[in-house]
Formats: C-alpha cells, structure tokens, sequence
C-alpha cells in the first residue's frame, strides 16, 4: 500500500530528482518551481499535497486577489465593523454589546453532480464558518440559480438542491430567512448554488483563527477523516504515480447534519466555559488548511502527528488525510490544562475528539506520520503566499453591440387587453411567480425568533428577547443587468438588497458577496468580474456598509459559454426593535397607496422583456446610490414612527409585481390610478430602481408626504387598498382568486 | 408556587430552548432534561420537543426512544404524569408504544413548513383544558414525517375514546389517515401531535398568532391546581 | 466474519409514495411494464463471529425492536449469498 | 409477473450516516459484535411480463440513471428469489 520508503522530508532532501506529479495536482510549473525555492528542496508528497490544495483557485483566490483587494482599500468608516474581511467570516457590532457574523458562500459546481448532497454540504460548510467566529448560527439563506424552468435537467437539480439545504438547515435548527430562485438558460450546466449563514455572539466571545501559546494543543473534532473530496491526492498515495486509484476517492461528500448540530452545540459549550484559544473549521482543503492557517496567524509554529487523526478508512495515506474534505470536523487549540474539560464536553455530546499536534514555539509547521517528518514548512508560505496571477482582462467586442440592442424599443402593448395579458403573463413566469413550493419546504420557525421570512423583502430575526433587538438580511443579484453591465450590476445587486433591508425597517449595516462568474482564462470574463468588484468597491463606500467578507466561484461555465455574471449581495441591516418591522402584506383597506422615487422608461434587462420578448439588451437601470440612501431614511423613519403599515420595494417586475405580491399576501387587493407625467405601461413594468411601493393609513397622510417632501424624495400618489382585486383605472381589473392562481401555480406545475 | 414542566434535550433536538421559552411566558418553571440522564429531577410534567432527535436517521424517534431519559419518562407516563410530545416528541412517543399508530414521511414527500389550521377535537386532556371543544386554531407545522397512520381497528377505537385530540382543518399537510394532528392516551395524560404550539406564543414571532400558548397555561393550571 | 442483511419494507397495506412517485416516473423515462414499485430500506449488518442460528435470532430480534417499526413494516433477515449481478 | 428488486447502497467509501447512527445504538440496546452497519435502500419492481435479459438490461439502466446517482452510490439487480426466512 504505502511507498517505500516513507517520503519524509529527510528523503527527499537526498532524493532530489524523484519526480512528483505536480501538475496532476494543478500546479503550474512556475508554481511548483516556486515550492522548491521556497523549500530549498524538493518537496515531500505530504507538502506537495499541502501547496497544491492550498495555492488552488478555490483557496487562493489567486485570480481574484487583485482586485478583491478593493474592497479593503475602499472600505468605507464604519464603527460597527468589529472583525473585517480574511477571517472565517466578517463581524459587525449592532448595539447592546452584540455583535453579529454573516457571509455567503457557494457550493455550485458539487451541486450540479449531486444536487441534494452538493448542497446539503454548502449549507454545513457555511454554518461552520459562523460558529468559528465564537457564534451561534441563527438563521441562514440561499440565493439560487438555476437553468431554463422548463428544461428537464432543472427537474432534476432544483428539488434535490431544494430538499438539501432544508434537510440540512432544518436538522440544524436553522430557520431559512431568505434567499432567491432565478431560473435562466444561462445556469443550465451551471446552477449557483449560494448558501449564507448568521450568526449571534456577545462582542466578547469573538474566537480568530489562530493558534498561540507554545505547549497549546491542537485539538481535532467531529466527524471521522475519509476519503472525501481528494481526487488529486490519490495520485500521490498510489505505488507508482499513474496507478491511482480514482474510483476510491469520492468528489462528492455526503453531510451529516445531525453531526453538525452536536459539533454547534458543544462548540458554543466549549466557549462559554472559555476553554478555546483558536478555532478553525475544516472546510476546503480539510487539514491543510486548518493547520496552516492556524499556525500562520499565531504567533508560534505547530506540530501535528497525523497518526493521532481519526479515520473512517484506514487506507488513507498521509497526503490524502490531509487533503481530504471530510465534512463536519474542527479544529480547536486549548490550553493544555482545558483539554481535560474540553474533551469532556466533546464527550456529553458524543463527539469524538483527539489532541494531534501543539504549538510550538518555533514558526514551523512540522507534520510527522509512522515517527518520519513529512512536513516541515513555514505556514505562511503555505497559508498565505500562495501565487497572484494579474490576468488579463479586456471589454468584450460584443457588449456594444448588446447595449444597443435597446429594449426600450421593443413593441409594447397596445390595448388594455394587451396590458392585462402582459400582467398575467408577469405574475405567473417562473421568475416572478411565488416560490413558497421551495420556501416552504424550509423550516422558518425554529428558535422563536423569526419576525420575517419569506417572502418578506428581507428576513428579520429577533437578538434580544427584552429589547426587541433584531437584524435583518437579504440577499439579491441580477445576472441580466450585470450582463448589460457588470459595474452597474454589481451596484444594482447592492442597491436592492440594500432597499430590501430598509424597506422592513432595518439599517443597512454591512455586505457580504458571492461573486459567481465563468473561467477567469477568459479576458471579457476576468473584465466582467473586474467591473462587478470595482463597481461593488465603490457603491459600498458611497453607501458606507463595507464588505465584511464573501466568496468567489469561476469556472462557471460550459465549453466556451459562461454564465450572465452574477455577483450575489447581501447586505446585513440592525433594527432597534422587531416591533417596528414593516411587512410586505397590505394590512387594512382603505390606506392610500404611495410609489415613492422616480420612474423611467427603464427596461433594458428588464423581467417584461424577458418574459414578453425574450430579450436581453440595451442598458440596465440607471444606479443612484444617493437615491437609494435617502429611499433607506425615509423608510427608517417611518416604520419607526408608525407612518406606514406595509411596504415592498421595486425590483424585477417593476410596481405591478410588488403591488400583487402585497395584495395577495395581505389578501387585500388594490385601486391604482396612473399618476400625471406617466404611461399605464411603464408605471406597471419600469424597473427603475430606487423605488418603494407604501401603504400610509390616512391619519398619517400629511406627516408622511411632508417628511418625503422635506427631504426630497419624490412621493406619488399611485391608489389605495381596496377589494378583492387589483384594479387599474380605465385598463384592466384582475381578481386576487386570478391572481393568485397565476401566481401560485406556476412553480408546483414545472416541479411538483 | 408554580409548576415545574421538563423539556428533554436529545442529541439534535431543536426546538428544546423555544418550548422552554413558552413555558416560561405561560407563568411557569421550565426545567431542562438531558436524554442521558434518568433523573428528571422530580418535575410535574415532561414536554418532549420538537427536532431531529439522532438525525432522524433510521426513523424519527426510533433511537431517542432507548434514551435513558425515556425509561424513566415511560414509567411516570405510565402512573399519569403529563407527556406532551411535539412534533419528533410525537415520533418518540409513538416509537416507544405510549401512544397507538407510527408516523411515516409526508406523502408528497417534502419538509413542509406552514401555518396550519387545527380543530381542537378533546378539551379535556391534561394539555388541552384551556380549548374549547371545536375551536378551530393555527399553529405553525414543520416535518418531513407527519404522516399519521394507524391500522383500521386503532383508528375506530381511537375516534370512539374521543383520542383524537386535533385534525387538519381545510388541508392535510402530509397524508395524516383521517386528517390526524395529535392524539392521547386513554388516560388523557400523554398527548403527542405533529404542530408546533411552542412556536405560537407571541404576537410578533414566528406565525404572529399565540394560539399555540393555551398548551402551557392548561397544564400549569391542572398542575397548580392539583 | 459475516454479513447480514435486514430487508424492511412496509407492509402492503400502508401507502408508499416514495415508491409511487419512482414508479409514476417511469413512463417519462421511457420505461413501460413496471406495475408497481415499492421502497424500502436494507441494512447490512457486519456480524463479528459465526453466524449460527443463536446470532441470528439476535439479529431477527433486533430487528423486530429496533430496525423496523412493526406496527408499520414487515422485514426479512439473511445471511449475504452474492446473487445476481453487481456493478 | 415477476419482482426484480434492485439494491442501492452508497459507495463503501462514503460516509454513510445513518449505518453510523444504527450502530452506534446497538451497544446500548445491549446488542455486541456488529462492527459495521451501512443503510440502503430497496426497491421492488413488479414487472409485468417475462424478465429476460433484454429487460433486466433496462432495469439495470433505469437504476444506473435514475434509482442510484452513482457519483455517491453502486447497486445491484436481481430477480427476486425467496431466500432467508421472511417474517
Ligand atoms: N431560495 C430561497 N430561499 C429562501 N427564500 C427565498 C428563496 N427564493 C426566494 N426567497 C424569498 O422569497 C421572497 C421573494 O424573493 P424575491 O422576489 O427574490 O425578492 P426581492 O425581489 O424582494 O429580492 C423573498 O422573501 C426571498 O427571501
Ligand atoms: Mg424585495
């Protein structure tokens, strides 16, 4: 089984002309050069293992680096950041000595192999993240995309992703708060798979990635190493490098959330009793980089013997156990006199739990299997110097060409019926009809503290039972304006998660990103996630929420076709008291109805010119980030002081989707009239963004218009909530049972 | 004084800090119970909560079952102390024959998470007094195994006895034979039922109704009052 | 060393939509003549010792209590013969 | 008529955490001497007409596409025989 003799670090310092399989591992050549100057010798196939999963795209980042760096040189002030981007995830301060966690990350490309599985460990492998951070998870989200609704593979992918992020979130005890289902062509080889995760601690209680204090030890948990996830490093483990053995070595992990939940429930355990000096969860590169990390962020170095290491297949070869991707495992470091207790608790929890290593005080990570050291490197070299490629980038020669395309000109209706017709057609098209077939299949309640879910514009959840503490969080993104535009549709991405926080009442505080795009070989790619990072750098400084942290996905794309650009946003937003939330559902006839912002003929990317002509072309809304911020105070305010009773901002769609989507749920309908200086057509589709549709009860009419004329936002009177049907005066009456069946049967019939 | 009410934490058991809460906000003492202990620290009722107790794995409720917690909570079940089982509690408490029938996967074979309409059918049992007969309530329900099912026989006897303490109103939301929600014992001390009342006991949260709340003042009443 | 394998299935009686809802896929797929389809779990048990008939009235007890609810399903235990074809 | 009964397991080399949790139960139901259990599943087809090879050739695509996603599991076909002792 294994090599002989064992390829310790001594050997290879005398066998400097052994050949290892760099670049079946997905080193370049330069690269592996690079490891050997680094080393002063060839490497070992333990640290070979280690630099190649470690300098990998997924865990590098080393075509994105550049210009994520923005996000840091850009950020805006903010007092609330308490732990910014480069941890497990960012940490933001929202008041009353709480502090909360967030980010969203991407499981795409195992989800399309294994939709239920693939996603299921997206769900698990975000959530860990949260509770290194010192958290407890508290709710989660999942933006998702997927290929044409109709298409047969789409069948097959969106109910197991579906069925995999509830049957891992809903047996963690998550509530699912929000997200998005967004059904393109584009997504068909490619489904993004995107999975967020909150969490809640006591500013003090924050835990980073580090180990420190020599003699501390080192300390695996959780589930047993297998063979997940190591493709690559079979080669390595294998007698003579091409007789690998592939067919052994799984590309698909399998979850277990019930080992998940233990894992969340005696790590919070462990640090209340503040028995965890460092904490790291095993993610990507499973223990290559937990204990690289770890160890370059401390002050110390760290020596681990892989012996000590749990396994669930005793064939493993010391490259694989530290490339494998084993879910469900961390590593913590607890000082030597805690370790008693520490393992205590892992116990009370059935978790099985062993010392491998400690910290030494050296700045070496050394590894040792079978007595012979394996590895002996310095971690940051493995951590943290990984390469940075500045790839070339330039502006596709066809983006003029699909600008000019305008979808402005396309035919627009021409009678009341047409209009109607249009309508129907808008409410019941995949993109816009109600997802509760999905949401639903999501557990909201758990915890008790859900205030909102879906389909509220955001999630809400209560932090503090006495004070009425709470955060909100919503996720957006629209692939088909970053197509038309990847600057503008990084910042439209902002501007309505943004919107969509403040329109149930909270303030925005911070962002977080999924940045999912195709090969970065390709330069109109690379220029297309350039102008979405550049353009998300600078709308998050001029709206002052800085990034706290994200996740990058390339590849996304098949043969030479990448998918629309999709940065995913999501913005986290704090909220005095949950009592003061605004919902989306009309709650009383008879309060007028008020469209706050201006509306153009926008329609360029626009849900109507996909759904009437299935068109994409022309320009993507105009971004007005000033807009948008002075939007976000006036909903503030008013929920705060009781001016409005319900509220819904203006996405895809434009103002008929948000007024039929309040009307149903509040099972309330709407009178509307067509306000001066407009056309029935684009007050109903114009996606003009910076908009809020707002129901003010009568007895705060002038309190409210005067607010928004005092502070210059544009205010309309647009209707009034009324009946059982949403009526457009001199054009069209729909009743809520017709709608309602527009809406709602579309997604069971294509799925169910 | 006031009652002191057990809620039992199994490894994966979610919804243990919620019914605590509730049990809290009905006027009464919520004491936590571990599924490895047998002591139950001499309280006046066990609420067996909501989760995935094991992962669900093999069957909900199969492995909770031959928890030591539960031997000892068969045995009080058994001379009339309070049950009350929720959800993966139910599962528990079908699994360890305390109530008649099993619980199955939804039929369309889904999670599925709603507010959902009930009937209140048995006002009587220890932990529905505070109903009427036939009130018709919403609590929120959310499982992949709510699927009740019973063979002909128990269900008639079942129906006879005034056991079926609620039914699915206007929907069945997992195939449930004769749109079962909760059901009791023959002594009217353990009831188990599919809904979450732990999750409708305050204004604002969760489904925003608190119907779910009458479960805990009956049972602090009847205890109180005992 | 032996394996032993617990076939549960639910009893014909009980609604099976797992197994409904294979079998209504099939014509899709282009699959005809299959009139019904049931779902059911198998359990392979690695059993330490010699398989005589005291462990296997273990393992039948065993699975009696423990690995199918009878009030719902019906099992059978056997010692693993490799029949048919693998993949 | 005849029952075609079509295994599906995960991979040996995936973990499977529902075997896991069974096993771990046994010790406490008193239950010594199983070192490994893996859960399955099973599915039976009633198929009408004769099961010759060209249908046990489709059954055994039907499984590859559909009942197993081999990326995580392998199975097994076979044409029901009554071995073992049913219940
Ligand atoms: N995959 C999903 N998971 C959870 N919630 C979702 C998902 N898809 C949509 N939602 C929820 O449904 C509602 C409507 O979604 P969407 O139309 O995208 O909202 P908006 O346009 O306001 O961003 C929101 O509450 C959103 O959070
Ligand atoms: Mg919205």
């Amino acid at each position: 089984m294994s090599r002989t003799p064992l390829d310790t670090v001594e050997h290879a310092a005398e066998t400097p002309d052994v050949e290892l399989p760099w670049a079946e591992l997905g080193l370049k050549k330069d690269e592996y050069e690079r490891v050997v100057e680094i080393l002063g010798r060839r490497p070992t196939g333990a640290e070979l293992a280690m630099y190649s999963v470690m300098w990998s795209e997924h865990c590098s980042y080393k075509s994105s680096k550049v210009h994520l760096r923005q996000f840091g040189e850009k950020a805006p002030q903010s007092d609330a950041l308490l732990v910014g981007i480069g941890e497990n995830a960012g940490v933001v301060d929202v008041g009353q000595g709480y502090a909360v966690t967030f980010k969203v990350e991407s499981h795409n490309h195992p989800s399309y192999v294994e939709p239920y599985q693939g996603a299921a460990t997206g769900v698990g492998g975000i959530v860990r993240d949260i509770i290194a951070m010192g958290a407890r998870p508290v709710a989660v989200v999942d933006p998702l995309r997927f290929g044409a609704a109709d298409h047969p593979d789409t069948k097959r992918v969106l109910p197991g992703v579906v069925a995999g992020i509830g049957g891992y979130g809903n047996c963690l005890g998550l509530p699912n708060i929000g997200g998005e289902v967004v059904f393109d062509a584009c997504y068909q080889g490619n489904p993004l798979v995107n999975a967020g995760a909150i969490g809640v601690m006591r500013h003090e209680d924050i835990h980073l990635a580090k180990a420190s204090g020599t003699g501390n030890k080192v300390i695996l948990y959780g589930a047993r190493t297998g063979g997940d996830g190591i493709g690559g490093a079979s080669i390595l483990a294998s007698e003579t490098f091409d007789d690998a053995k592939p067919s052994k070595r799984p590309a698909v992990q399998v979850g277990d959330p019930f080992q998940e939940k233990l894992l969340i429930e005696c790590t919070l355990e462990a640090f209340q009793e503040k028995l965890v000096v460092g904490i790291q969860d095993l993610g990507a590169a499973g223990l290559s980089c937990a204990t690289s990390e770890l160890a370059s962020n401390g002050s110390g170095g760290m020596r681990v013997t892989l012996d000590d290491v749990p396994l669930r297949d005793s064939t493993l070869s010391p490259e694989e156990i530290l490339m494998s991707e084993s879910q469900e495992r961390m590593c913590a470091v607890v000082e030597p006199e805690k370790v008693d207790r520490f393992l205590a608790i892992c116990d009370k929890w059935d978790v099985i739990a062993t010392v491998i290593g400690e910290v030494t005080d050296g700045d070496r990570l050394e590894i040792f299997w079978h007595g012979g050291k394996i590895v002996d490197v310095d971690p940051r070299t493995v951590a943290h110097d990984g390469p940075v490629y500045e790839r070339p980038y330039a502006r596709p020669d066809w983006q003029d060409a699909l600008q000019a395309d305008d979808a402005n000109k396309l035919a627009r209706p021409t009678s009341s019926d047409e209009l109607k017709a249009q309508v129907v057609q808008l409410v019941s098209s995949p993109n816009q009809a109600s997802k509760s077939w999905i949401t639903s299949q999501y557990d909201h309640f758990v915890q008790g503290n859900t205030v909102l879910a879906q389909p509220e514009d955001s999630g809400m959840i209560r932090i503090d039972e006495a004070s009425g503490l709470g955060v909100a969080i919503a996720t957006d993104g629209n692939g088909r304006y970053a197509k038309l535009d990847p600057y503008a549709g990084a910042q439209l991405a902002l501007s309505e998660a943004y919107r969509n926080v403040a329109t149930t009442g909270a303030k925005p505080l911070a962002v977080s990103d999924c940045l999912n795009f195709g090969s970065p070989e390709d330069p109109a790619v690379m220029w297309q996630f350039a102008e979405a990072v550049r353009g998300l750098a600078d709308a998050c400084q001029q709206l002052g929420t800085p990034v706290t942290g994200g996740n990058v996905s390339l590849y996304n794309q098949t043969g030479e076709v990448a998918i629309h650009p999709t940065p995913v946003v999501a913005v986290l937003g704090v909220i005095d008291d949950v009592a003061r939330r605004t919902p989306v559902a009309f709650q009383e006839e008879g309060q007028l109805l008020y469209l706050l912002g201006d509306t153009r003929e926008e329609f360029g990317g626009s849900a109507w010119s996909q759904v009437v002509h299935d068109h994409l072309g022309g320009l993507p809304p105009k971004v007005d980030l000033e807009r948008e911020r002075l939007l976000a105070e006036i909903l503030i305010s008013a929920s705060r002081d009781g001016m409005i009773d319900s509220a819904h901002d203006l996405s895809d769609g434009g103002l008929i989707q948000a007024v039929v989507e309040s009307a149903l749920l509040g099972e309330k309908g709407a009178r509307l009239v067509v306000p001066d200086g407009l056309d029935a057509f684009t007050l109903l589709f114009s996606e003009s963004a910076g908009r809020a549709v707002v129901a003010v009860p009568r007895s705060e009419e002038l309190r409210f218009t005067d607010m928004c004329g005092a502070r210059g936002l544009p205010v309309t009177r647009i209707g009034v909530v009324d009946g059982d049907s949403v009526e457009l005066q001199g054009e069209f009456t729909l009743t809520l049972a017709e709608l309602r069946e527009a809406h709602e049967a579309t997604i069971p019939a294509l799925l169910a | 004084m006031t009652a002191r009410i057990g809620v039992v934490t199994f490894p994966g058991s979610l919804d243990d800090r919620d019914t605590q809460r509730a049990i809290r906000l009905a006027g009464a003492e919520p004491v936590a119970l571990w599924h490895k202990d047998k002591d139950l620290k001499q309280v006046d009722a066990v609420v067996l909560p909501g989760g995935f107790s094991y992962g669900d794995y093999l069957r909900a409720g199969a492995i909770s079952r031959f928890s030591p917690v539960m031997e000892s909570v068969i045995e009080q079940a058994k001379s009339g102390m309070p049950v009350l089982g929720i959800c993966n509690g139910f599962q528990i408490l079908t699994e360890a024959h305390l109530l008649p029938g099993a619980m199955l996967g939804n039929n369309h074979l889904h999670f599925i998470c709603r507010d959902q309409k009930l009937r209140v059918e048995n006002a009587d049992t220890a932990w529905t007094a505070d109903y009427t007969a036939g009130q018709e309530i919403h609590i929120p329900l959310k499982n992949m195994d709510g699927r009740y099912v019973a063979d002909e026989h128990t269900l008639d006897e079942l129906e006879a006895e005034g056991r079926v303490v609620f039914r699915y109103v206007d929907f069945n939301p997992n195939g449930s034979l004769r749109d079962i929600a909760g059901i009791t014992n023959a002594a009217g001390n353990v009831v188990g039922l599919m809904p979450h009342p732990e999750h409708a006991v305050e204004p604002l949260i969760g489904s925003g109704r608190t119907d779910g709340l009458p479960f805990f003042t009956s049972i602090l009443k009847k205890l109180v009052n005992a | 060393m032996a394996r032993v394998v617990v076939d549960v299935m639910l009893k014909p009686e009980i609604l099976d939509p797992q197994g409904q809802a294979v079998q209504r896929a099939l014509p899709r797929l282009g699959f005809e003549g299959v009139s019904d389809v049931r779902q059911g779990k198998r359990f392979e048990l690695e059993v330490d010792g010699p398989v005589d008939d005291a462990a296997l009235a273990r393992i039948h007890e065993l699975a009696e209590s423990f690995l199918a609810n009878t009030v719902i399903e019906d099992f059978t235990v056997k010692v693993e013969e490799m029949v048919g074809e693998e993949k």
